[in-house]
């Protein structure tokens, strides 16, 4: 490993994927759906990569991009060099969270998931109105989907008591021996 | 006891700047065996020649080694020296003395210790070395060509006109190729036809090639200068030698809706058929599949129909053996079809088609006389997609390499369609674009400055319909990236080339190697690029890779010369660096065990079996392998694979490797 | 005949629909599901994205509670459910050292043996064969079958059906009377774990697919993932924004379509719990 | 490595093939890159013709190392001799590992004819490496097992 590769090198080891593969011809960006909604899209994201630039990288990982991505799988389903850029935006997310660089922008997106998980870790299953509340009061967007409430209450599609998993232990062992803190 | 010579170069100053010569030759001398040594200036000049001959004659000498440059470049010379002063020439070893001894390393006495040890070694090798004779082969002289594409005609004119007998098989009812379906030319905008009619024709009436229509290679056997092939010739249903050609019969078969292969399916074709109107033969033939006789029993509308009562029914496919000296295989490729791939729609969609489709459509020998009309519902297409490496470079779902053809005939392609459909709207979505050839470059430049194509880099990501349009969703990689949506009515794909259907098992047949994709496998890619490594099969055209027409017919002309340098020698002759398996006294006769290990590794299919038996009862006592001289080209691998020692390599035998290897190591 | 059953935590919240007309079609074919006792989430999007550990760990817990009761098969209606359990199966196997690794966080065995599948696939293993005779009333409809992302893909892992033009829900809607149409969305994402955080995009999103099955004239959108459901249907209001009209076309679940089919009660199904009316049914 | 393995000159054989490595060293030559003398090359037509019983013998003989060097993998002369030669040598290193040779002391490596600088490298670290191993000394149990082998076939 030289250290031109570094970058390049580190992602490989963590993730199998080989950003050098790319051959820009931008048919992943070409079907992502969200293309337009990113600051710079997949095959972009994967040049500013392979240019093996610490600014670029942090480019990257300050970006929003990495959080849009649905993870829907069309890129590698379509890629001719088969870059699993699914994988690699799991990667990157967790290291722009190492890093403490999210996006601002990406916020939102990050506060529910990390509701998500908090919802999950003590129950062991989601409980839907857990996950409401702690994402409203992390992004303070107290009114959003509000207007949803009665009429879900209405459909019995949402449960006020949360079901838990019995054995509740395992499931916190599973989550302190994965990450410790999702606050 | 051995008599040897020993002649030690000083090759001007080259050898002799580092190495002591002199004490090279003394040392060397005063071995066990040798008869004569001596150094000189220039052993490869006349005098240095007439010296060794000399010594050969005065001394008796039964072998020689001559201290010089390498044997890659001198061997050859001295051995016929040698064998001029009557010694046999595999009596003659070279010791490298420049190349690997005095042009790489000081002056020294490391230096001239190498080279005393090299010659020594050579001077033990050369006393156990056995006189050897040339194989020769007598030659067959007719050449084989299978496949009659534009490189199959080139090939074939091109021996027959030097004298030499060809016989042509062509698996289709017609000779022509991908060629005869194009509709112009790059990079200078010919009509294909126009150009490959006037040969194909002078194929089938030139009085040295005999032509085989409907017929493929059942059998290959023998070897280079001998072969042996089996042709089975495919009925046809009817008799060529009474039928006119009049087209009556094509008429009135019923049976009309069977997509046409010369129209890639555009197009519909009788069962009795002549594949397009240029055919060369220009008569028909029954496709038994799709003929209402054949599948049901009933019809025979063509038979009644012959005004020449030509039609035969039922007569089965037949297999004719002939003699050839050598072959040239120019089965060409194939294209991948729309179908294959998924994101364009799975060959859902009408009017996405092929490059080879549009030729079709845009030749002038199509219904609408080369206006372009879209094949759902023949209206004329105002925007047009091209996409380029559809397949090509895509290891994940197609083929990795570079089709090579499809950068220049989309630009055509392109081209044609600005120019036949005026206001029309074209793009291209490419990669990467590949001219590289003599006026390639002005000629995609032209589609572009002066055509107005719109060319966009980026590969598309995905084809669907809406509302009789069919959009293309694609991007931009020159603008960072960014989306290119496109309402098109017609969408080309440059399909990749593949190899041609059934090409795997025509190589196995003849034993010549293939690459993973199925392409026949030049022997070397730049010194020997239409040989292969079986001796006397020869490639020329897109049997090897996709290849455009100037580059066919140069391999083509390439692989004439070579088969008309192989067909014009009275006998092959071959070095005798062969295989042999030991023979001994009964009741052994060979140790060979028979297990054939070495029938699984030879490349060449070189090892046969051979029944040793009883004199008197004919009884078979035991099978061993043997090595057929005209196939075994002297690789040895057999030699290192034999468990029980039972063959040897000729000028490469155990003991001869063995008593070199011991010998520099001073034993 | 007895099946394993994963249900997953939208069908117990937000999906409880799908739970039900899954539950409700088995008795017509003779077919008990059993839940995994005591099963947990799968993580979803969310475990992914933040640690890739976790994201196997809660996966590969189901999948070890399903050996460990014995269950050879197990259905997954969610298909982000299927996606995920089917996805650790396949890297668990891929990879000896991060399956002993896994199986270390989760203490318990686990083999890798069960079989798992989706609802697709359910049917068309345990129903299909007996469908045609069970129909009482033919769903008699134009329909666009919906089958979004993590049903087919990744392809390579998964191996269901034809990736991007897939035709297993067509060939089942067909079988039940309706008439699937020929459309450009089948398998385009909806925005799917943004519903929620970036609801702007999902409309945006599920809107191009709502709108282009409308437009060719779609009477239902049929799908068989709950993600994909409550985006097309609960986010109708910001989709209608999005697209400034009102597209009234009803979001079903197959399982609900050929519940139908064969006569359940139509409450059991719980179309009564959707919030783009299905009144035209 | 002991101190006085660094006056101690190894005796290396390279068994090469001829359309390859032969040709690569004639390169080395006409483009006037030294190297060191240690080595003695042999030529066969094709690796498939090294018999690594020959290899065995030559350790038998006295050799410290050897180099065993032909076409790269698809450049075969002969289209496979060199793909089966790799074969056997999976076998061949079991033999080795039997009798105590370090791997080590063989070098495998391709080298084509145009290749003239890569064959000076390759012998020059070869001469190295096995300067640091020191002299062969074991040659009398390489001799033995050749002795029961060529019994075992009579
Ligand atoms: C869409 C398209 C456009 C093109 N445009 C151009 C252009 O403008 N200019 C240009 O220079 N080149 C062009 N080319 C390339 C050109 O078609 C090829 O260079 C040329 O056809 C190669 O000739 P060939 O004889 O090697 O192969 P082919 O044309 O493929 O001929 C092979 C022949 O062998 C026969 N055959 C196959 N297998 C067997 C068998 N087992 N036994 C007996 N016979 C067999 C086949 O039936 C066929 O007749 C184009 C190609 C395509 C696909
Ligand atoms: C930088 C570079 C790198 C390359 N690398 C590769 C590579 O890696 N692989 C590859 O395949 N190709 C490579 N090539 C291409 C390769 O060099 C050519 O394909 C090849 O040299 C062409 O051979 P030629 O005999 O046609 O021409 P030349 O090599 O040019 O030989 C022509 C000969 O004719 C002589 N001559 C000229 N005029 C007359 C006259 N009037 N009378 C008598 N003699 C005359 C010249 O002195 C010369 O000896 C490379 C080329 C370049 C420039
Ligand atoms: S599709 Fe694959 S090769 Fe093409 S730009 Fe995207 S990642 Fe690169
Ligand atoms: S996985 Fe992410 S980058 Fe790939 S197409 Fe889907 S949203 Fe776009
Ligand atoms: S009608 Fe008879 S003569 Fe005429 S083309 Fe047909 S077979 Fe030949
Ligand atoms: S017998 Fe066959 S080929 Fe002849 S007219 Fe009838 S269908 Fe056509
Ligand atoms: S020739 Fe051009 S279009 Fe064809 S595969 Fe190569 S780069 Fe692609
Ligand atoms: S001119 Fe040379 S470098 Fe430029 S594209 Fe052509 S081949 Fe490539
Ligand atoms: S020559 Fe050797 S390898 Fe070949 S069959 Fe005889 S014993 Fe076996
Ligand atoms: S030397 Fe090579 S070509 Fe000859 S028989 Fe042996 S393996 Fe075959």
């Amino acid at each position: 490993m030289t250290t031109n590769h570094a970058i390049t090198s580190r992602i490989q080891q963590a993730t199998e994927v080989d950003v050098d593969l790319c051959y820009q011809c931008g048919k992943c960006t070409a079907g992502c759906v969200l293309a337009d909604d990113m600051e710079f899209p997949s095959s972009y994201l994967i040049r500013l990569l392979q240019t093996n630039k610490e600014e670029n990288y942090s480019k990257v990982l300050k970006s929003n991009t990495i959080w849009l991505c649905l993870n829907c799988e069309n890129c590698i389903g379509r890629c001719p060099k088969e870059v699993d850029i699914p994988r690699l935006m799991d990667y990157l997310r967790t290291e722009s969270i190492k890093r403490k660089c999210v996006s601002p922008k990406a916020k939102p997106i990050l506060s529910f998931h990390k509701s998500f998980l908090n919802s999950i870790r003590y129950t062991g299953k989601l409980n839907e109105i857990n996950l409401i509340a702690e994402f409203k009061l992390r992004t303070m967007r107290l009114w959003q989907d509000v207007k949803l409430v009665p009429s879900m209450l209405i459909k019995g599609k949402l449960k006020f008591l949360p079901e838990t998993v019995k054995n509740r232990k395992n499931i916190i062992r599973i989550f302190n021996r994965t990450i410790k803190n999702t606050k | 006891m051995s008599r040897i010579g020993v002649f030690i170069c000083h090759c001007g100053e080259n050898i002799s700047a580092t190495v002591d010569c002199e004490r090279v030759a003394q040392e060397a001398g005063r071995l066990e065996g040798v008869e004569f040594a001596t150094d000189y200036k220039y052993m490869c000049s006349d005098p240095g020649q007439t010296l060794i001959k000399n010594a050969i004659k005065e001394h008796h000498l039964d072998g020689v080694v001559v201290g010089s440059c390498s044997p890659r470049m001198h061997e050859a010379t001295f051995r016929k020296t040698c064998a001029e002063a009557g010694l046999n020439p595999y009596m003659c070893e070279i010791a490298n003395l420049r190349e690997h001894v005095s042009w790489v390393h000081e002056k020294g006495e490391a230096t001239t210790r190498k080279a005393i040890q090299i010659v020594t070694g050579l001077i033990s090798k050369v006393q156990r070395n056995k006189p050897l004779n040339t194989i020769k082969v007598p030659v067959t002289k007719c050449a084989l060509v299978i496949g009659g594409g534009i490189a199959g005609i080139q090939t074939a004119l091109d021996i027959a006109n030097c004298g030499q007998k060809v016989i042509m098989i062509e698996k289709s009812p017609s000779i022509g190729g991908h060629m005869s379906q194009l509709s112009e030319t790059f990079p200078t905008l010919d009509c294909s036809q126009c150009i490959l009619t006037p040969r194909m024709v002078e194929v089938a009436q030139h009085p040295n090639i005999t032509l085989y229509t409907y017929a493929e290679l059942d059998k290959l056997e023998g070897f280079v200068g001998n072969f042996k092939a089996t042709i089975r010739l495919k009925a046809k249903s009817i008799d060529y030698s009474k039928c006119t050609g009049c087209g009556l019969c094509t008429t009135k078969c019923p049976n009309k809706k069977i997509p046409s292969e010369f129209n890639e399916g555009l197009g519909m074709r009788t069962a009795i058929y002549v594949p397009f109107p240029q055919a060369v033969p220009n008569k028909p033939v029954i496709d038994k599949e799709h003929c209402l006789y054949y599948q049901k029993g009933k019809c025979k509308i063509c038979s009644k129909s012959c005004p020449t009562g030509a039609i035969e029914y039922d007569k089965p496919d037949e297999f004719m053996t002939i003699e050839v000296g050598a072959v040239v295989v120019t089965t060409g490729f194939n294209v991948l079809k729309t179908d294959f791939f998924p994101e364009y729609g799975y060959g859902k969609y009408k009017d996405v088609i092929t490059g080879l489709q549009f030729e079709r459509l845009a030749s002038a020998s199509w219904p609408t006389l080369g206006e372009i009309r879209r094949p759902s519902d023949g209206k004329i297409p105002q925007k047009v997609v091209f996409i380029a490496c559809c397949g090509s470079r895509d290891p994940a779902k197609g083929i990795p390499y570079c089709s090579k053809i499809c950068c220049m005939y989309t630009a055509k392609h392109a081209m044609l369609y600005q120019h036949k459909v005026h206001g029309g709207d074209s793009t291209v979505f490419y990669m990467d674009i590949r001219a590289g050839g003599k006026n390639y470059e002005e000629f995609v430049r032209r589609a572009i400055e002066e055509d107005h194509v719109n060319y966009v880099r980026g590969r598309v990501a995905r084809v669907y319909e809406k509302d009789g349009k069919l959009i293309v969703k694609g991007v931009d990689t020159l603008l960072g990236a960014e989306p290119v949506e496109i309402e098109a009515d017609m969408v080309v794909l440059a399909t990749a080339g593949v190899a041609s259907k059934g090409a795997e098992e025509l190589a196995q047949k003849m034993h010549i190697s293939y690459d993973p994709y199925h392409f026949f496998a030049e022997a070397h890619p730049k010194l020997k690029p239409v040989e292969t490594n079986t001796a006397g099969i020869f490639l020329a055209g897109a049997c090897q890779a996709p290849k455009d027409i100037p580059e066919t017919v140069a391999a083509a002309s390439g692989a004439a010369v070579k088969v008309v340098s192989l067909l014009s020698q009275e006998n092959l002759v071959r070095e005798p660096i062969v295989a042999v398996v030991n023979r001994c006294a009964p009741p052994l006769f060979s140790t060979c065990v028979g297990c054939f290990m070495c029938e699984t590794i030879c490349p060449y299919h070189a090892i046969e079996h051979e029944e040793i038996k009883d004199r008197k009862t004919g009884a078979v006592i035991k099978t061993i392998a043997k090595i057929n001289p005209g196939l075994c080209q002297g690789c040895g691998t057999c030699v290192s694979f034999c468990r029980s020692k039972s063959i040897d390599l000729e000028g490469y035998t155990n003991e001869e490797m063995y008593t070199e290897v011991m010998a520099l190591l001073n034993h | 005949m007895k099946l394993g059953f994963y249900p997953g935590c939208s069908l117990q919240g937000t999906s409880r629909e799908y739970n039900e007309s899954v539950k409700a079609l088995a008795p017509f074919f003779d077919i008990e599901l059993i839940d995994i006792e005591d099963w947990n989430c799968c993580g979803a999007t969310a475990a992914h994205s933040v640690n890739k550990d976790l994201s196997l760990a809660l996966p590969t817990r189901i999948l070890a509670l399903a050996e460990k009761q014995g269950m050879k098969e197990i259905v997954v209606p969610c298909a982000s459910c299927f996606n995920r359990l089917s996805v650790t199966q396949y890297e668990l196997a891929e990879d000896k050292e991060l399956k002993k690794k896994i199986t270390d966080t989760i203490d318990m065995p686990y083999e890798g043996t069960v079989k798992i599948l989706n609802v697709v696939q359910f049917i068309d293993q345990y129903i299909k064969d007996k469908l045609t005779e069970k129909i009482v009333k033919p769903f008699n409809y134009k329909v666009a079958c919906y089958y979004g992302c993590l049903l087919v893909r990744p392809h390579k892992i998964l191996k269901f059906d034809r990736v991007e033009d897939p035709t297993s829900m067509d060939e089942l809607m067909k079988m039940i009377g309706s008439t699937p149409i020929e459309w450009g969305f089948k398998t385009e994402c909806c925005g799917a774990g943004l519903s929620v955080s970036r609801t702007d995009l999902v409309a945006k999103l599920s809107g191009n697919i709502v709108k282009d099955a409308a437009d060719r004239g779609a009477e239902s959108i049929i799908v068989a993932c709950p993600m994909c459901h409550s985006n097309l249907d609960m986010r109708r209001p910001e989709i209608n924004k999005y697209l400034k009209e009102d597209v009234t076309v009803p979001v079903i679940y197959l399982t609900q379509a050929i519940g139908l089919a064969v006569g359940a009660d139509p409450s059991k199904l719980g179309l009564q719990r959707h919030f783009v009316k299905v009144t035209t049914l | 490595m002991e101190e006085s393995n660094n006056n101690f000159e190894p005796r290396i054989i390279a068994f090469v093939c001829n359309w390859c490595t032969y040709a690569g060293a004639d390169l080395t030559g006409t483009s006037r890159i030294k190297y060191a003398t240690n080595v003695e090359i042999v030529r066969f037509p094709c690796t498939g013709r090294i018999d690594f019983m020959l290899l065995l013998k030559a350790f038998a003989g006295g050799a410290d190392g050897i180099i065993v060097s032909g076409c790269h993998p698809n450049d075969c002369h002969y289209t496979s001799g060199n793909f089966h030669a790799r074969r056997r040598w999976i076998v061949f290193r079991n033999i080795l590992n039997f009798l105590g040779i370090d791997v080590q002391r063989i070098r495998f490596s391709w080298v084509s004819a145009a290749e003239g600088a890569k064959w000076a490298d390759i012998v020059n670290d070869t001469v190295k490496e096995i300067r640091e191993l020191g002299p062969y000394t074991e040659y009398k149990k390489v001799a033995n097992y050749l002795d029961e082998e060529a019994d075992s076939h009579e």
